[in-house]
C-alpha cells in the first residue's frame, strides 16, 4: 500500500506519457541528428569517410577534387559526429532533425551533391 | 533425473529477459534443482572487429558493446588505450569522464530497479521510476547529444564542455533525482509484497561468491566489499569523498539497498564534480591516424554491473593488435547459478535480474557462418511461406 | 440519499413475462448483448483506470478517450491466425475457451440487472431460490475450464499455469464461499434478488430508525467485502495474484498456446467474469441495482464502475504474491477472518 | 598497497620458480603487474599466489595468437592488485593445464578460451561449448589470426572489407 498516496494523485495530474506524432518533444540544442552537408565548402579530403567506424560515408566519384558529393548511408550511421569533428572545413554537420524513419531501405541513405570545381587551368599546373 | 523432476527451458525468447540467452532449468514441482546457462546467442564479433579499425574508430564500436553501460565502455578503452600509448589526458577531461561515469550509473541502477519491480509483477513502479529516470536521461541527452551512447570520452581526453551556466540547474535535477530515489527507498522498504519477494530470495554467502569470482552490486550484497572505484582508484577517485557500499544481506534486497544507496552516492559524486570542476583544456590532440608505440595495458573500471576489464595490445600500428573486453556479466554467471539452485520457478526472473544481467556485453566476439559459406537476408515474402511450410508439417 | 429520495426506491417484483420478453431479456436486454457491451466497457474503465493511476495516458485514439479500443482488439484477434499446437489435445484445447467465455456469461444471467417491462424495478433473466449457490458454482467450474486449458495446450509454461491456477483455486475458494454466505443469512434467502431485496429494505428501515445494530451489521459486512475483493482479485487472475499468468515467470501461463478467436474468446471471457465479479460485489454488498431517482441499470453501471475502479486500482498497487505467499497467506489469515466474519453474521442475525 | 609491495610480490614470485621460469616481469604501475610464466609451473604459481598473497578473484581470461605462439593471460586479483600471468603455448600442442579446481570462477572464463582461440584447459570438469553453436565446426577457431577478417569478408560477399582502412 506504499504507493497508494503517489498512485491517488496522479489520477489529477496531466499524464506523464507524451502524446508523440500530434506533440513533440523539442529536442536538446547538442543533439546528434540527421547530417547536413554544404558543397561550396568541401574540398574531398575523405577525412571522413576513414574515420567513420561504421563506413556509412561514401564519397561519390573517388576522393579529391573529382569528389562530386556524399552518400550518407544513415541505416549504417552510429551518430557519432566524428566526421564532422574531423572535417577540416566543417564541410558536413549533424543537426538535431531526429525523426529519421523511412519505408524503404533506400531512401535512408542521404544523398548530397556538390560542384567539383574546374579542373585546374593549365597556368596552375606549371605553378 | 527423477519422474518428478522436468526441464523448463527458460530463453533465448522469454519476457522475463530482456536480451537473448538460454538457461535450462531442472524443476521439482516449483522448486529449481539445477541450471545450465548457455550463452552466445548476441554474439557480434566485436573484439575481431576491433581488429581492422583504428583507436578513434573502435571508440565508437567498445562504445556499442552494451547499451547501458556504454560510457563505462569508452572509459575504460581509453583508459587502456592512453595507458599503452603513455598520453596524458588534461585534468578537467578526468572530471567530465567521472561526471558521465556517475551520471551514467545513476541511469543504470534506476533503470534496474524498474526492472527488478517489473520482475515481480510491481509494473506501477517500473513505470514510476522509469518515469522519473528521465530526469537523468534528459540531463545526458543535454549534455552530450545523445541518450544512450554519449560518445563522451575520446583518446586523449572528452569531446564536450560543460558550460559552468547550467550548473544551478543541474544540481536542482540531482537533488530531484536524490528526493526520488530516497522515496523508492522508502516505498520498497515499507512495502510488504517487495519484501515478501525480495527477503532470502536468491542467498548467496561471502564465501561462495568470493570463490566464484563475482562482481558488482553482485559481490556487495553478498559483502564482498570489491568496488573498484575504492580497492584501485583510477581518474580521480582517490580524491572524491564517497563511501564504499555493501551489505551482507546477500540476497535480492541486498541487491536492491545496494544498488540505490550507490545511486544516492553516484549524485553526491556527481554534486562534487560540479562544484570543483576545474577550468582548462578538455582534451590532448589524436589523430585518428596517429600510430601508438608497442605495448599493453590493462584497464578495470567499476561499471554499473560491476568490474569491468579492458586489454589491449598494441603492435605500433594504429589499431590494436588485440583488445579483450570482459564484461561484468559473464563473470557474474557462475554466481547467479549458484543463486538460482534451490529457488522456486516463480523467483527465477528476480534472481535472474538480480545481477542486472546485460548479455549483449558478455557475447561480443565473432560472427561467420562457415557451412552456407554466404549472408543473406529474407524479406517478408520468404519469411512468410518458409512460415507456412513449417506448419504444414 | 435523503429520506424522501429512499422511500422512492421500488422493490422489484418477479413479473410475469411472456416467450418474448424473455428472449428479449435473455438476448438482448438486461442479457447476452448488454452484457458482452459492458463487459468490454468494463476492461476500458479497468485499462484507462491503472493507466491514469500510472501516469500514463492508457487507451486515447479509438473513440472517445479510447472507449473503442477493447472492441478494436477483439476484432484484431478475430482476424489473426489461430494456431493449435501439433502437442495439444485438440477437443479439449479448442473447447476450453468456449467454457471459460461461456459459464460466466451463464452466470451473470442471475444477477438481477433491470426489469424490462417495469423501468423502475430489477430483476435478473433467471431468478430462483438458490441462485447465490449456481453462480458460485459456476465460477468453481470456470477454475477447471481453466485448468484443462492450461493442461491440454501441451507447453510447459501452460501446465505449470494450469497447476497454478489449481492450486489457487485451493486457496480463494472457501474464503469466497464463505463470505457470500454471510448476506445470505442476514437475508435469510440463498435467492440473489432477495439478498438485494433485503438490503434495500433494511437500509431504509435504518434510515427511518437508525439503531446500533445497523451500523454493526454494516461493519461485519465491510470486512467481508474486503475479503470477497481479495477473493475476486485472486479469482480474477489478477495483480497481486496473477501467478498463473505471471508473464515475466511463465510467459502467459495457462493462456500460451492460445491466439487468434480462441484468444478473443478468452479475453471477453476474463472481462465478463470481472463484470461477474464487480456485479456481484455490487449485489452481495452495495445494494445491488437499487437507488434513488435513476433507472436500476444505471445505479447497477454506476456501482459496478466503482467496483471495476477499486479492482484496478487494487492490481496496480502491488507486486505479485509467489504460489506459495498466496496459500499460506489465504489459510493463515483470509480463511480465519471469513469463519470469524460468518459466525459474527450468525450472531447478528439471532438478534436482528 | 605501494608499488614497492607489489614489486615484492613479482620478485618473490621469481626467487620462488625460478628465472628460468618466471620471466619478463614488469610492474608498470600501481595496482599492475605483468608476468610471462611457463606452462609447467604456472598451475603452482597461481596456487602459491592464491595462498600466500590472496589473489582468490579471477577477473578473466584472455586469448592472444601471438603468431608464433598462443598467449593465455589470466588476470588475477587480489583486492586492487591485478596480476597478469602470460602463458605461451605453442601452436602444435595447444593444450593448458585447467586452474578451475583452484579458482572456481575461471569455469567458464577457459570454456571461453577453448570455443574462440582452442586452446584446450586440461582437466576442465565441463568443457562443452560456451559461445559458439553447438553445430559450429570443429576446429575452427574465430580468435586466430588466420581468421583474418578481409579474407574472411571477400569469401562471404566477394567484397573488400572497410574500403579507405588501412
Amino acid at each position: 500500500m506504499a504507493m497508494e498516496r503517489e498512485l491517488l494523485s496522479s489520477l489529477f495530474k496531466k499524464p506523464a506519457t507524451l502524446k508523440y506524432p500530434f506533440e513533440k518533444l523539442e529536442p536538446p540544442k547538442g543533439l546528434r541528428g540527421k547530417h547536413e552537408y554544404d558543397g561550396d565548402k568541401c574540398i574531398g579530403c575523405a577525412l571522413c569517410a576513414r574515420v567513420c567506424p561504421s563506413f556509412a560515408i561514401t564519397l561519390k566519384g573517388g576522393p579529391g577534387p573529382k569528389c562530386t558529393g556524399l552518400t550518407v548511408d544513415l541505416g549504417k550511421c552510429l551518430f557519432c559526429q566524428q566526421c564532422e569533428e574531423v572535417c577540416p572545413r566543417d564541410a558536413i554537420w549533424l543537426t538535431t532533425a531526429y525523426e529519421l524513419a523511412v519505408l524503404k531501405k533506400e531512401d535512408g541513405i542521404l544523398n548530397f551533391d556538390r560542384t567539383p570545381p574546374p579542373p585546374p587551368t593549365p597556368a596552375k599546373k606549371e605553378g | 533425473m527423477s519422474d518428478r523432476q522436468f526441464v523448463i527451458p527458460i530463453g533465448p525468447q522469454h519476457p522475463a529477459l530482456k536480451e537473448p540467452t538460454s538457461f535450462y532449468f531442472t524443476v521439482d514441482g516449483e522448486v529449481v534443482v539445477d541450471v545450465e546457462p548457455r550463452i552466445g546467442y548476441n554474439h557480434r564479433g566485436i573484439e575481431k572487429a576491433m581488429e581492422v579499425r583504428n583507436y578513434i574508430q573502435n571508440l565508437y564500436i567498445t562504445e556499442r558493446v552494451c547499451g547501458i553501460c556504454s560510457n563505462a565502455h569508452q572509459t575504460a578503452y581509453t583508459g587502456a588505450v592512453e595507458e599503452a600509448g603513455g598520453i596524458e589526458i588534461p585534468e578537467r577531461a578526468k572530471y567530465i569522464r567521472v561526471l558521465f561515469h556517475e551520471l551514467e550509473r545513476i541511469h543504470s541502477h534506476l533503470l534496474w530497479v524498474g526492472v527488478a519491480a517489473h520482475e515481480i509483477g510491481f509494473d506501477t513502479m517500473f513505470y514510476y521510476v522509469w518515469r522519473d529516470r528521465e530526469l537523468v536521461m534528459d540531463l545526458l541527452e543535454e549534455i552530450s547529444g545523445n541518450r544512450v551512447n554519449y560518445a563522451i570520452p575520446t583518446v586523449g581526453g572528452v569531446r564536450r564542455d560543460i558550460s559552468k551556466d547550467n550548473f544551478p540547474r543541474w544540481h536542482k535535477v540531482l537533488d530531484a533525482l536524490a528526493e526520488r530515489t530516497n522515496y523508492y527507498i522508502k516505498v520498497a522498504s515499507t512495502e510488504q509484497t517487495i519484501l515478501d519477494r525480495a527477503i532470502g530470495v536468491g542467498y548467496l554467502s561471502k564465501e561462495d561468491m568470493i570463490r566464484l569470482s563475482g562482481v558488482g552490486p553482485n559481490a556487495r550484497c553478498s559483502g564482498v566489499p570489491c568496488d573498484t572505484r575504492k580497492t584501485a582508484p583510477y581518474l580521480l577517485y582517490d580524491e572524491i569523498p564517497f563511501e564504499h557500499i555493501y551489505v551482507d544481506n546477500g540476497d535480492v534486497l541486498g541487491q536492491v539497498l545496494v544498488r540505490v544507496l550507490e545511486t544516492l552516492e553516484a549524485v553526491k559524486i556527481c554534486k562534487w564534480v560540479l562544484d570543483n570542476i576545474p577550468e582548462g583544456e578538455i582534451a590532448v590532440k589524436f589523430n585518428p591516424m596517429q600510430k601508438l608505440p608497442e605495448g599493453e595495458a590493462v584497464y578495470i573500471v567499476e561499471a554499473q554491473r560491476g568490474e569491468l576489464i579492458h586489454y589491449t595490445i598494441s603492435d605500433g600500428r594504429n589499431m590494436p593488435y588485440r583488445h579483450k573486453i570482459r564484461a561484468p556479466t559473464l563473470g557474474n554467471i557462475p554466481s547467479l547459478v549458484e543463486r538460482l539452485k534451490g529457488g522456486y520457478i516463480a523467483d527465477i526472473p528476480i534472481t535472474l535480474a538480480g545481477i542486472d544481467p546485460c548479455f549483449s556485453c558478455t557475447d561480443r566476439m565473432v560472427f561467420y557462418d562457415e557451412g552456407k559459406d554466404r549472408s543473406w537476408v529474407w524479406d517478408e515474402e520468404q519469411l512468410r511461406r518458409y512460415g507456412l511450410e513449417w506448419y504444414k508439417k | 440519499m435523503g429520506r424522501g429520495a429512499a422511500t422512492q426506491i421500488r422493490i422489484g417484483v418477479v413479473q410475469e413475462m411472456s416467450l418474448i420478453t424473455t428472449l428479449i431479456a435473455a438476448l438482448v436486454f438486461p442479457g447476452l448483448s448488454f452484457i458482452l457491451t459492458y463487459s468490454l466497457y468494463a476492461q476500458w474503465i479497468k485499462r484507462k483506470a491503472a493507466a491514469r493511476l500510472q501516469n500514463r495516458i492508457g487507451p486515447l485514439h479509438t473513440g472517445w478517450q479510447g472507449i473503442l479500443q477493447p472492441l478494436a482488439d477483439f476484432i484484431k484477434l478475430l482476424v489473426k491466425e489461430d494456431i493449435t499446437p501439433a502437442e495439444a489435445n485438440k477437443p479439449v484445447f479448442n473447447a476450453a475457451p468456449l467454457f471459460i467465455f461461456a459459464l460466466p456469461l451463464a452466470a451473470t444471467f442471475l444477477i438481477p440487472i433491470q426489469s424490462i417491462t417495469n423501468l423502475w424495478a430489477w430483476d435478473a433473466v433467471a431468478s430462483f431460490e438458490g441462485d447465490l449457490i449456481m453462480v458460485l458454482f459456476l465460477m468453481s467450474i470456470t477454475v477447471l475450464a481453466i485448468f484443462l486449458a492450461g493442461w491440454s495446450s501441451g507447453n510447459l509454461f501452460g501446465a505449470v499455469g494450469a497447476t497454478r491456477v489449481a492450486f489457487m483455486m485451493l486457496a480463494y475458494e472457501i474464503p469466497l464461499g464463505l463470505v457470500a454466505i454471510g448476506p445470505a443469512i442476514l437475508a435469510r434467502s440463498l435467492s440473489i434478488s432477495r439478498i438485494v431485496d433485503w438490503q434495500v429494505a433494511s437500509f431504509n428501515a435504518f434510515l427511518t430508525a437508525p439503531n446500533i445494530w445497523g451500523i454493526v451489521t454494516a461493519m461485519v459486512l465491510f470486512i467481508g467485502a474486503v475479503i470477497y475483493t481479495v477473493c475476486l482479485l485472486a479469482e480474477l487472475e489478477m495483480k497481486p495474484f496473477d501467478m498463473s499468468e505471471a508473464e515475466t515467470e511463465i510467459v502467459h501461463g495457462w493462456q500460451v498456446e492460445y491466439s487468434g478467436k480462441k484468444l478473443a474468446l478468452l479475453n471477453v471471457g476474463h472481462d465478463v467474469k470481472m463484470v461477474l465479479a464487480a456485479a456481484l460485489l455490487t449485489s452481495l454488498f452495495l445494494g445491488g441495482p437499487a437507488g434513488p431517482v435513476l433507472p436500476p441499470v444505471v445505479w447497477f453501471i454506476v456501482k459496478t464502475t466503482f467496483c471495476v475502479f477499486i479492482i484496478s486500482n487494487l492490481s496496480v498497487l502491488f507486486a505479485r504474491f509467489r504460489i506459495d505467499q498466496l496459500i499460506s497467506g489465504a489459510w493463515r489469515y483470509l480463511v480465519p477472518l471469513a469463519v470469524l466474519q460468518v459466525m459474527a453474521v450468525v450472531a447478528i442475525s439471532g438478534v436482528i | 598497497m605501494s608499488i614497492e609491495n607489489q614489486t615484492k610480490v613479482v620478485k618473490e614470485l621469481v626467487n620462488v620458480f625460478g628465472e628460468e621460469n618466471v620471466t619478463d616481469t614488469k610492474v608498470p604501475r600501481l595496482y599492475r603487474a605483468f608476468a610471462t610464466v611457463k606452462r609447467e609451473v604456472f598451475r603452482d604459481v597461481v596456487k602459491y599466489l592464491k595462498e600466500k598473497h590472496g589473489f582468490v578473484h579471477i577477473v578473466t581470461i584472455s586469448g592472444v595468437d601471438m603468431k608464433d605462439r598462443y598467449e593465455v593471460v589470466y588476470h588475477l586479483r587480489s583486492e586492487g592488485f591485478n596480476m597478469n600471468l602470460k602463458v605461451p603455448v605453442p601452436k602444435d600442442d595447444p593444450k593448458v593445464p585447467s586452474i578451475t579446481d583452484i579458482l572456481n570462477g575461471a569455469v567458464l572464463y577457459e570454456r571461453e578460451v577453448n570455443d574462440l582461440l582452442g586452446v584446450y584447459p586440461e582437466g576442465h570438469p565441463d568443457p562443452k561449448r560456451l559461445i559458439l553453436d553447438y553445430d559450429w565446426p570443429e576446429g575452427v577457431h574465430p580468435l586466430r589470426k588466420e581468421w583474418d577478417i578481409q579474407t574472411l569478408r571477400q569469401k562471404v560477399d566477394g567484397q573488400k572489407w572497410g574500403k579507405d582502412v588501412e
